[in-house]
């Protein structure tokens, strides 16, 4: 796989360290949630299968955090952002 | 004053590379490096920026600088300061200096990495080795810098002409770096070891 | 049920073998059962062979999606074994390995379960003791366990790098004599024949698409050939539980990786253990056909792929070729993939889901496949009486939740770690 | 030294003035530059060359090139052996030496032959169906099968060669320079794209080097010189010989095996095989097509060989494979075989077709020639005992039946074709779904998914013309893909197209009444089509369940030659037709690549590079036993004269707590963190409180994970007002780095700080022991080291050895000791500075052994204890725990499993005879013997108490001390009576710190 860094350019993979779902929310005030919800954050995956919004860390590159909206049954990229700067998502 | 005091290499102790026509591959000891993060657009930054002989500040992958003074831009908002050995420093670029307060970040790097220059006719060769960026001189021109994987490890890679480079690789894995680079010029004849010689 | 051996073999050689008959039928689905059962690789036929076996519930369907196996049972490394850290994890392997011990001949069909060793090897200190930790703790539970020391390693596999220059020298060992390896299409095929010959229908080709309830009871499963009834459904479906189960409304903590895996050409015999490499991601056996089977880590990335990529393949090439210098030459003659259900701590989850009737198996990980007799065992106990068996009663789905998991790389909520 | 009875007096593309010599099964040959090792077999007239997979069955060459299936030979001797080497794709060179394998005592008498004898009792997956007893005893069975398997032998010793890997990008690959390639490359290259073209042959030319054929008025392999010096002179265009493609990957990225040194001596320093990772923009694939056999009695026979492949022998290598043949086809490409041999004087006794009505032409031509036609006919078997005497024909009804008695004909060669396979492999890879076409009789590509398009033979176009005329389409057309403009191709070659009849459908040839023959669909693995009826007969009716059951298609060449004649006898079986029964899946690699190649420099020497400390060296000329700590590499101790290791680490433990000594702490991981919010961060990251911290001042503090477990340790030290010093464990370190990075970066982009490693940057030395304050005193400048001034958990700056330091009064050890942290170019020197003053203090150095008996005495955490399962309350941590601000793992701190009474808390462990040493990894046992409450997790010898002491984590551990249990290593056979207490053995009240 080559990840589009929106820092370095395209780049292989291997270049990276996968961060996960990018969709996760931590709540702002963990003490406010239910157990139900805080278990939802730390435990469960949507895990679709197709499109996936995901961190990856360019650690043998420019070393940031990134956002890649994956689909992970054919792999193709559908977008690669900067953290914050939120092209590829509904990150909150 | 530290800073007449020199740096120990790392590759103190290591056989050296010699060089060929095809390539050589040589230490660049004695530069003086500064990390820098967050330009703070402002009368310091343009004083920076004019010592450098820069017009605006390098954008990721790209370099800029003058008289032995040269800025590259290794990731988002955040550059390296890297001054040739003996480049009498101006004021301005000293952490101390105007630099300190151009950037929200400025630290001292010169010992974090050891620099290593590739050149020669197979310089972009040995690099495709053990790198997967396109060095090809349409895509990566020289002044063009990287941060990229090289044999695995980290590195910081500047064109610094036609069939130049610059290697920047954090000082703890310099010798392995050295000792990968041994391994895969003895084609070229860079060094004279024919331990290996084989048929 | 046609038995096997040979002297069966004998009388149909006479026949040209025109007189076998089929290991096990092709059924269309009836309009229900009392047990359906989603997912035809290993664990979910072995789950329904045990329920017709130790439960007398026999009318049973398990419906799979492709061909019955093609999924990670098909394609795994067939690592067996139960040397384990913790001790929920090591009574449950060692269950199933006792289980494994009488397959062959409980199914009527050679598994070819070759109890030669696994062996993980030891470089460094830290490493050494966490083995010995581990083995210490199998032995006190009653598992076979030995730790080989740098010469008896030697003995054990010559072929490894023993030389002054070797890049991470092996001090030691850690081995498991009566773990080994298994035909993996025959397990799939074997558990298949005998459930099918205890009137288990098992009917290829159908996948579930929906879990029907009625006031929080499941009633059937929707499937591509319709609406099967069912008092109870079990899911085993491996790689894709998240979906699976998200069509009855469950979040799984799950996701799916790439695992990949590798043969070399085949070789006259060059290894006789089952080698697992501790100082980098490389493991292989040598099946009895000659190919070195080998594999190493995760690709790393939430994927439902299943195929390949090249770096690690590579990365597990020179793991391989540093550990055992002399394969350098043997040549890679296929590479594929499986999609593993990593969970949040490593560990299955087999037991109750919030729906009455519904039950869940999965969460397998890349160490289902010596499981698949284990895991049958006591999702069939679980399924029959409704309540889990003392086995898999820890490996439950509210484990997370609580605060109870079962962590033995203690890397936590981070799957791709595991 | 023999001659070559079977090579032909001119012709061919071999250097007859180039003579090599070689050795096969012990007897010396001579062949010729140019030749493949099959062909130099061929040309000595040997026919027998290797043994089957399951009955040992004599087998000879039968293909070409990258698709056979039998010429498998063990190359080579000694360390560079290689088993399975196909004889076609091997270069003959000067002085090698190969042998038959899968055959004792010789391949002409093979004893494991026997098994064909009782082949009746081999059927298809007959190893399930026995074998079971006595129960559990497979083991017991298993070497005799493993024994007869497994073809070659692989070399025991180590691989003398280097391997290497290159990068490539380029706007278009070609993949395949036969005619469609060339003129792909020609038509991409004219347009000044970046073309890399690829072709696993030792020249470019494909099957046109076989082919008597002419090209614009040109001989065919006078247009591929042209073609290839064209391509050569493009400045942006790249022609690599002997490279295969055999991988296609995500995001058009291709793996391609080079043999840069397998036909030659490797020169100094280059590889053996080189694999490219290429990056195209576009992709062509021209990737041919393999011809198919036939299924008929004995169609393995040496002497059986596929027409295209024995017209190859003849035109390239000017090698006679027969004296008189029989060529037997279903398609019009095997008569151009039958007129060149007999052109070349082998006698070609009959053309057997099929088709009942072969193209008028086609007959006009084999008339002229003087060649018997036999249409609508087919060879029903072969004859012979070892290789081919002779053929038995017979007329076929509508049914493919064999109607007419068969009449013999005797011969030496046997030439089947049986249609062609396009090589959709890589197109496969790429996820494209082939298709089959019934006018070709063959799966063609699909729609592609990946930037790819096949061309020529690859996607079903065999004729010649066509081939030319798709490469430069598709080669124009990738090229534009890629944004360049391509002049349309003005000059496409001209070629007569002699007319071509369609294939007929020849699956399947029943066999003559009671001929019991064997009739192989799989030459590699003796897949037969009776074992094939069979597997679907016993339910095995995926063709992905036959091909596991049979092991149809799973040998070295995965099939090439095979696949789909066993796919069409599983639709017979099944009465449905291919297309309903598909492919299996096509994996990479397309041919066999070695292990070395894919690991390239990684493997070996190479493998994960290794971190040095700053004084490493020093550390290595003192004589250091150095250790691998994670990636670093470390002083484990310094042993002196006779010393052991223990000797060495208790001298150097009782050092520190008696003197002074000093240990190389550089492998920290280290963080600067700047900005107004940095307090706030790590208020959210650490457990305990941080916004009380002054400037100069350090603080200790613990993480944890999400899900309330300890993450890692370490101290942060506030330099600045908004400046701060962050170190974290060896083995932790670049997991903190990310983690810390995330937390800011993705949880709390609204906090203003930056952190940034500054790992390499600094050299870290502790300085530990009653005297450290006094040899410290020596050699810094300007600094108070008083205790007003540096108190414990202090920090200040000055001048050591003339450079400047941070000092931090930080203890691991339980001493008096200092943190000091120099510019690691600087760091050898403040090593040797604090050697030379500390020397009057008989100042120690010590490694990570001593360290860790120092931090156990204090009861300090690490690795063994640090196992990713235990909470702060689990290691007594728990006070350190603000309860008025959440921070990472709060949350989940609160649940019933993270609060359970048995939970393995830390306790010191102490032999209850006080001298009894404590085995490593022991596991420690209460009541019952059958069950473990806990584990050692650090072992060593005290210096202080001159005893054994360990930590450990134990069940209810802290509520348990004093308590006698038993600490058991049944691995060692120890078992040692034990006593819990306290985890902190030395100085609880901390009055050494605070001096
Ligand atoms: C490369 C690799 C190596 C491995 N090595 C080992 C090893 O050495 N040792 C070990 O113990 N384990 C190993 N494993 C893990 C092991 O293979 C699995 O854990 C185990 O096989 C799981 O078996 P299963 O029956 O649960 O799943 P599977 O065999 O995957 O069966 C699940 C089935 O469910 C079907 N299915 C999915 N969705 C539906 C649906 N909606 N409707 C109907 N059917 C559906 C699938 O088609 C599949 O056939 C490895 C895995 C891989 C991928
Ligand atoms: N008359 C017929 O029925 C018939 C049938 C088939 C082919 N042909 C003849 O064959 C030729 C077809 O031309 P073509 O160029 O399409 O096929 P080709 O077979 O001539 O060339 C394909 C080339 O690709 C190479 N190759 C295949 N896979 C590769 C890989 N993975 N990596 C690197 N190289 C690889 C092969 O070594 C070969 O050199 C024409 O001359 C045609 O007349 C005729
Ligand atoms: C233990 C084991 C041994 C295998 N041996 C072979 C083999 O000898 N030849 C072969 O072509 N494939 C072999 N395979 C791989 C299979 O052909 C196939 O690739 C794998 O089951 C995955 O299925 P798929 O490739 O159809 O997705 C083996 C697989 C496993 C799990
Ligand atoms: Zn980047």
């Amino acid at each position: 796989m080559l990840i589009p860094c929106p820092h370095c350019g395209e780049r292989p993979h291997s270049e990276f360290i996968y961060g996960g779902d990018a969709t996760l929310y931590r709540p702002a005030d963990p003490t406010r949630v239910s157990d139900m919800e805080w278990y939802d954050y730390v435990y469960l995956r949507t895990n679709p299968r197709g499109p996936h919004n995901e961190f990856w860390h360019h650690t043998l590159g420019c070393d940031q955090w990134i956002e890649v909206t994956r689909d992970t049954l054919t792999h193709r990229i559908l977008a690669a952002a900067a953290i914050g700067s939120s092209a590829a998502g509904d990150t909150p | 004053m530290s800073e007449t005091i020199p740096i120990r290499s790392p590759l103190v102790g290591v056989p050296r590379l010699g060089g060929s026509a095809a390539l050589t591959v040589a230490e660049q000891p004695g530069s003086t490096l500064l990390h820098l993060e967050g330009a703070r657009h402002g009368t310091e930054l343009g004083a920076v920026l004019s010592t450098l002989g820069l017009a605006d500040i390098p954008a990721i992958g790209a370099s800029g600088g003058r008289d032995g003074a040269s800025l590259l831009g290794i990731g988002p908002s955040i550059w390296l300061l890297v001054m040739e050995p003996g480049t009498a420093l101006p004021s301005t670029l000293t952490a101390g200096g105007a630099i300190g307060s151009a950037f929200t970040v400025a630290l001292d790097a010169s010992h974090a990495y050891t620099r290593i220059a590739i050149a020669g006719p197979k310089a972009s060769e040995l690099l495709a080795k053990g790198c997967a960026i396109d060095l090809h001189p349409r895509r990566f021109l020289p002044g063009g810098c990287a941060v990229a994987a090289l044999a695995g490890m980290r590195c910081t890679i500047w064109r610094v002409a036609h069939e130049a480079f610059e290697i920047l690789i954090g000082r703890s894995y310099a010798v392995s770096l050295w000792e990968w680079l041994r391994d895969v010029t003895a084609e070229y004849d860079a060094h004279p070891d024919r331990a290996e010689r084989d048929g | 049920m046609q038995r096997y051996s040979i002297f069966s073999l004998l009388r149909n050689a006479m026949t040209y073998h025109r007189n076998w008959a089929e290991a096990w039928r092709s059924p269309d689905p009836k309009p229900a059962y009392d047990v359906v059962i989603v997912g035809g690789g290993g664990h979910g036929l072995a789950t329904a062979y045990y329920l017709a076996k130790e439960h007398g519930i026999t009318n049973i369907a398990v419906l799979e999606k492709g061909w019955l196996g093609g999924g990670n049972t098909g394609r795994n490394t067939t690592n067996v074994r139960s040397n384990y850290i913790l001790e929920r994890n090591s009574y449950f392997y060692e269950f199933s390995l006792k289980l494994w011990e009488k397959l062959s001949q409980d199914l009527n069909y050679n598994v070819m379960f070759s109890q030669r060793g696994v062996l993980i090897t030891a470089h460094f200190d830290a490493q050494t003791q966490a083995l010995l930790r581990r083995g210490n703790g199998m032995r006190v539970l009653g598992i076979d366990a030995v730790f080989l020391n740098r010469e008896q390693m030697r003995q054990k596999v010559p072929i490894m790098d023993f030389s002054p220059t070797a890049r991470f020298p092996v001090t030691g060992g850690l081995l498991q004599p009566r773990a080994g390896v298994a035909r993996h299409d025959a397990v799939a095929w074997g558990f298949a024949r005998g459930a099918d010959a205890r009137g288990v229908d098992i009917i290829q080709n159908c996948e579930v698409t929906g879990f029907p309830t009625d006031a929080g009871r499941v009633t059937g499963v929707e499937t591509t050939r319709g609406f099967i009834g069912a008092k109870k459904v079990g899911i085993a479906v491996a790689g894709h539980t998240s979906q699976v189960a998200a069509l009855a409304g469950l979040r799984m903590p799950i996701e799916s990786h790439l695992l990949q895996a590798m043969v070399t050409e085949p070789v006259k015999p060059l290894l006789n253990v089952s080698l697992s490499y501790g100082a980098g991601h490389f493991y292989t056996s040598q099946t009895d056909k000659g190919e070195l089977v080998m594999g190493g880590d995760l690709d790393g990335y939430n994927s439902y792929a299943q195929r390949g990529n090249l770096p690690m393949v590579e990365h597990v090439a020179a793991a391989a070729v540093t550990a055992v210098p002399c394969l350098s030459r043997l040549r890679i003659m296929r590479h594929w993939a499986g999609i593993v259900d990593m969970t949040m701590d490593g560990n299955p989850i087999i037991g109750k889901t919030p729906i009455d009737g519904l039950y869940l198996n999965g969460g397998w990980c890349y160490g289902g496949f010596k499981a698949t007799p284990g895991s049958g065992w006591v999702f069939a106990y679980t399924i029959a009486n409704d309540r889990p068996h003392d086995l898999n009663a820890p490996f439950n789905l509210d484990r997370f939740r609580n605060g109870y998991t079962i962590d033995e790389r203690g890397v936590g909520p981070y799957p791709p770690l595991h | 030294m023999s001659a070559q009875p079977f090579r032909l007096a001119q012709g061919g593309l071999i250097a007859r003035d180039t003579a090599l010599r070689f050795a096969f099964n012990g007897r010396s040959y001579t062949g010729f530059l140019g030749d493949t090792l099959a062909s130099a077999l061929l040309a000595n007239d040997v026919r027998i060359v290797g043994r089957s997979f399951k009955y040992h069955r004599p087998r000879g060459v039968f293909g070409l090139g990258a698709e056979e299936p039998n010429a498998l030979v063990q190359l080579g001797v000694g360390a560079r052996s290689e088993p399975n080497s196909k004889a076609t794709q091997t270069e003959l060179y000067d002085g090698l030496v190969a042998a038959s394998q899968n055959c004792w005592p010789t391949v002409e008498f093979d004893l494991g032959s026997v098994t064909g004898l009782f082949g009746r009792l081999f059927p298809a997956g007959f190893y399930y169906k026995t074998f079971m007893w006595p129960p559990g005893r497979w083991i017991a069975w298993e070497p005799l099968i493993r024994r007869m398997a497994g073809l070659g032998k692989a070399s025991l010793l180590p691989d003398p060669d280097r391997y290497e890997h290159r990068h490539a990008h380029c706007d278009v690959l070609v993949v395949g320079a036969g005619a469609t390639g060339l003129a792909a490359a020609l038509a991409a290259g004219r347009s000044g794209a970046r073309v890399i073209v690829l072709d696993d042959g030792s020249r470019p030319g494909g099957l046109l080097l076989t082919e008597r054929r002419m090209v614009s008025d040109r001989a065919a392999v006078d247009w591929v010189s042209d073609a290839e010096a064209e391509l050569q002179a493009m400045p942006e265009v790249r022609l690599r010989n002997r490279t295969t493609a055999f991988g296609y990957y995500d995001h058009n990225q291709i793996g391609a095996v080079e043999r840069v040194a397998d036909h030659r001596p490797a020169r100094h320093g280059e590889p053996r095989l080189r694999v490219w990772h290429i990056h195209a923009r576009e992709v062509v694939l021209a990737t041919g097509a393999h011809e198919r056999s036939l299924v008929f009695g004995n169609n393995d026979l040496p002497g059986v060989m596929l027409a295209s492949a024995a017209r190859g022998y003849l035109n390239r290598y000017a090698v006679r494979p027969g004296r008189s043949a029989v060529v037997f086809t279903n398609n019009d490409s095997a008569y151009a075989a039958a007129l060149d041999l007999q052109a070349e004087g082998i006698a070609v006794q009959a053309v057997v077709d099929l088709r009942p009505a072969p193209p008028g032409a086609l007959i006009a031509r084999l008339a002229a020639a003087g060649i018997e036609q036999l249409a609508g006919s087919a060879v029903v078997h072969a004859l012979g005992q070892r290789t081919v005497h002779g053929v038995c024909i017979a007329k076929l009804d509508d049914a493919a039946r064999p109607i007419s008695q068969p009449h013999r004909i005797d011969c030496d060669l046997l030439c089947v074709s049986g249609g062609w396979n396009p090589a959709v492999h890589l197109h496969a890879q790429a996820r494209g779904r082939p298709v089959f076409d019934d006018t070709v009789m063959a799966f063609v590509p699909g729609a592609a998914v990946q930037a790819e398009r096949s061309a020529g033979a690859a996607r079903g176009s065999f004729a010649l013309a066509a081939c030319l005329a798709e490469g430069a389409a598709a080669g124009a057309a990738a090229a534009e893909a890629a944004g360049f403009r391509a002049p349309v191709a003005a000059d496409l070659p001209l070629v007569v197209e002699p007319a071509m009849g369609s294939a007929a459908p020849a699956w399947h040839i029943a066999p003559a009444p009671r001929c019991r023959r064997k009739r192989f669909v799989d030459l590699q693995n003796d897949v037969t089509d009776a074992d094939i009826a069979l597997a679907v007969r016993e339910g095995y009716r995926s063709v992905e369940h036959v091909k596991r059951y049979t092991t149809l298609g799973m040998g070295t060449d995965q099939g090439k030659t095979s696949n789909a004649i066993g796919f069409a006898h599983v639709a017979a079986s099944l009465g449905t037709d291919i297309s309903e029964v598909g492919t299996t899946a096509y994996r990479p690699p397309y041919v066999p690549v070695a292990l070395g190649g894919l690991a390239g420099t990684e493997g070996g020497r190479h493998f994960a590079p290794d971190r040095l400390t700053p004084m490493h060296d020093w550390h290595v000329a003192a004589g250091a036993v150095m250790a691998q700590s994670g990636v670093w590499l470390r002083p484990q101790c310094y042993p002196r004269g006779a010393e052991t290791l223990d000797d060495a680490a208790r001298r150097e433990s009782r050092a520190v707590r008696e003197r002074v000594g000093l240990v190389d702490i550089s492998t920290l991981g280290k963080f600067e963190l700047f900005g107004p919010d940095t307090a706030e961060f790590l208020e959210r990251v650490y457990i305990n409180r941080w916004r009380s911290l002054k400037p100069g001042r350090c603080r200790y503090g613990v993480m944890l994970r999400e899900d309330g477990m300890v993450f890692d340790d370490g101290t942060t030290t506030r330099l600045g007002e908004n400046h701060y010093f962050m170190t974290a464990t060896t083995g932790q370190a670049p997991l903190v780095g990310r983690r810390l990075q995330y937390w800011h970066k993705v949880l709390w982009p609204d906090l203003d700080l930056r952190i940034v490693s500054v790992n390499d940057q600094w050299a870290g030395v502790a300085l530990a022991g009653p005297d450290s304050s006094n040899v410290l005193a020596r050699v810094i400048e300007n600094a108070d080291l008083g205790p007003a001034a540096l108190p414990y958990m202090a920090m200040t700056t000055g001048q050591v050895a003339g450079v400047m330091a941070r000092v931090l009064r930080i203890s691991f050890s339980g001493e008096l000791a200092y943190e000091i942290y120099v510019p690691a170019g600087y760091g050898t020197r403040l090593w040797e500075a604090l050697l030379t003053d500390g020397a009057e203090y008989g100042i120690t150095p010590y490694g990570t052994d001593a360290m860790n008996a120092l931090r156990i005495e204090k009861g300090h955490v690490a690795g063994g204890e640090l196992n990713g399962r235990v909470t702060a309350g689990d290691l007594g941590l728990g006070r350190m725990m603000k309860a008025d601000q959440d921070f990472i793992g709060r949350r989940s701190l609160a649940r019933p499993g993270l609060n359970a009474p048995d939970r393995w808390q830390l306790v010191g462990v102490v032999p209850e005879d006080g001298k009894t040493t404590l085995p490593p990894g022991a596991k420690i046992v209460a009541d019952r013997t059958d069950r473990y409450v806990g584990e050692l997790t650090s072992t060593t010898w005290s210096p202080t108490l001159g005893m054994p002491i360990a930590l450990g984590l134990v069940a209810g551990g802290r509520a348990r001390h004093g308590e006698g249990m038993t600490a058991v290593a049944p691995l060692m056979g120890r078992s040692v009576r034990v006593v819990l207490r306290s985890p902190v053995f030395f100085d609880p009240e901390g009055t050494r710190l605070h001096v």
